[in-house]
């Protein structure tokens, strides 16, 4: 059904993945091509599309003419309501800005629809490239309702876009994400020292304080770099009409008949 | 509260157009038989901060109040 | 400090994703080069690599000779505890599965600690390609503790891995995601359909049934595909020790200073 | 589950050794003093699925537990 080559390929692959994360400590090298053939029974190549899936992972570098290490854990960064600036602080960096634009504009119809507006009411757009000690992770583009925090720009850009709420009474207490991923295009490439294509995780959130939209922001974050993090929890049993319908009664949300 | 609530259903297409409504933290996601029938103005003027409708699946934005909002939902159903 | 050039093309690139996003509609051309060059004063190569950025984020789609589409609504998978199964149901799609392997092993180092075993104790393995009406979605290796489910492969490949603990007790209830994003491999491209290179979404996740880890997988999703929706509510408040200590006192959570 | 709450406690160094702990829904995250005090193996013994230890934040993974676990842990310290 499957060709046997991808199988073996798998289980390389799967016993060096278990070996990086598991056995070997950052900087290590990894067993050489010959070993690895002789231990499997598999060719070179195969060996080699192993490896390669792992360095495409970011679990390996390669080092021209050198050999092949186990690279630097990525950040998981919890997917929560906190701020690039929180998650960078609470783990020892220290985080900084590059502000591109901060400026008061009329909202496009997709902005004023994150944010609870009309089209063509103000906000103000922050367009930043987010650095961790220095090293460029994220760019984020963020828009908030002028109203809700009138005169924002006019110190310059601010350090804390969640603290200028607070400092408004607004509370952040809710949103949502959106998490997509993509190759990167050439600018953000650039910003962000990248080469061009390699992936990123694009977040896409609104941020509320109680009913008020009041943060709508678009990011990429370096994929080499960070990992999200996401607990979970059971959904609450579903509702469903007390009188019976003149419909044929549907499946309890029970999956035994599903493909999981 | 309870005034959301039956502003949401009817929205909805009142008890009869759901197959059912399951409260997802910030969403109430709802199966429901006709999606004609979902009124998304009326959604919106009801509170809601989005509206997603794919299939016969209409996803309301809510906010954490989504779980009050189940409960009142359960017995107007 | 920043190109005047730079900042021309995210005005470009943000214009068409709030035209794309809310104006037209799936399969729509878009303006042409030369009208979105007039409107906003800039080069023919500012507006390809808007255009190329949109292009690169899976909005818009590019026809050889026919002109640049809006491109197919990406579906929005919740994060949460359900299967690839339930989800495509759930939408009104059908799923289905190509077993690659199925079969009991020894537990690496790596599936031990992820489902609180120790190494060499035995595991189902399932591997497995999963459509979407009839087409490749993602792949998903799964491991899960051979004594939790004895016999599971006895009549073959179970099709709901989640079913199956159901039927013995064991009620999924809680769990993490681990996601993270890179291109994908030449192997999993070829499963997929892909070319070689576009980013998938990488999802690895422990799920549990009260105190028992049940199930380990790792997914890749096609990111042309899939985005993913996460709810997110304010972290309850940090505990701090009641005496005051010798040290400095710190900064209570409030974010004021912080870069938001 | 107060005895869960105190090995726990005594596993992340005592109460000496933290300077906050936050429940995040299926795990507790805390910032200690000294990260060598965090005895893992203590750790997994209290029945911790898992312990991350990065700089000076260690992450336990606990379950939905965390809650009532953060609630006994608020009375120790």
């Amino acid at each position: 059904m499957v060709r046997h080559s991808v199988l073996k390929y798998v289980r390389v692959r799967d016993y060096l993945r278990s070996l990086v994360t598991h056995e070997l400590a950052v900087g290590d090298a990894i067993p050489s091509e010959r070993l690895l053939c002789e231990r499997f029974g598999v060719s070179r190549m195969t060996v080699r599309q192993a490896v390669d899936a792992l360095v495409v992972e970011g679990l390996l570098e390669r080092e021209q003419g050198r050999g092949t290490f186990v690279a630097p854990t990525k950040m998981d960064l919890e997917v929560r309501l906190s701020s690039f600036g929180e998650e960078m602080r609470r783990r020892g960096m220290e985080p900084s800005s590059k502000v591109l634009a901060a400026e008061e504009v009329a909202a496009s119809p997709d902005i004023a629809d994150a944010l609870d507006l009309l089209p063509g009411e103000q906000v103000f757009y922050l367009h930043r490239v987010r650095y961790a000690d220095g090293e460029p992770m994220a760019i984020e583009q963020s828009w908030l309702p002028s109203r809700l925090a009138p005169g924002l720009f006019d110190d310059g850009a601010p350090a804390s876009v969640y603290g200028e709420l607070r400092r408004r009474g607004l509370e952040p207490d809710w949103g949502e994400d959106i998490v997509a991923a993509s190759e990167v295009d050439s600018q953000d490439a650039d910003l962000l020292g990248l080469r061009t294509g390699r992936a990123v995780l694009r977040m896409t959130r609104r941020t509320f304080a109680g009913d008020t939209a009041c943060v709508y922001s678009r990011s990429s974050y370096r994929a080499d770099r960070y990992v999200l993090w996401v607990p979970l929890r059971a959904p609450r049993r579903a509702l469903t009409p007390t009188p019976a319908t003149e419909e044929a009664p549907r499946a309890a949300p029970s999956l035994e008949s599903e493909h999981s | 509260m309870t005034d959301q609530a039956a502003l949401i259903l009817a929205a909805l297409g009142g008890v009869a157009n759901i197959i059912d409504i399951e409260p997802c933290t910030t969403r109430l996601r709802s199966e429901v038989r006709d999606p004609a029938r979902v009124d998304v103005p009326a959604l919106r003027a009801a509170g809601a901060h989005g509206v997603m409708i794919s299939g016969h699946v209409v996803q309301v934005v809510v906010g954490p109040s989504v779980d009050t909002l189940a409960t009142d939902l359960e017995e107007l159903m």
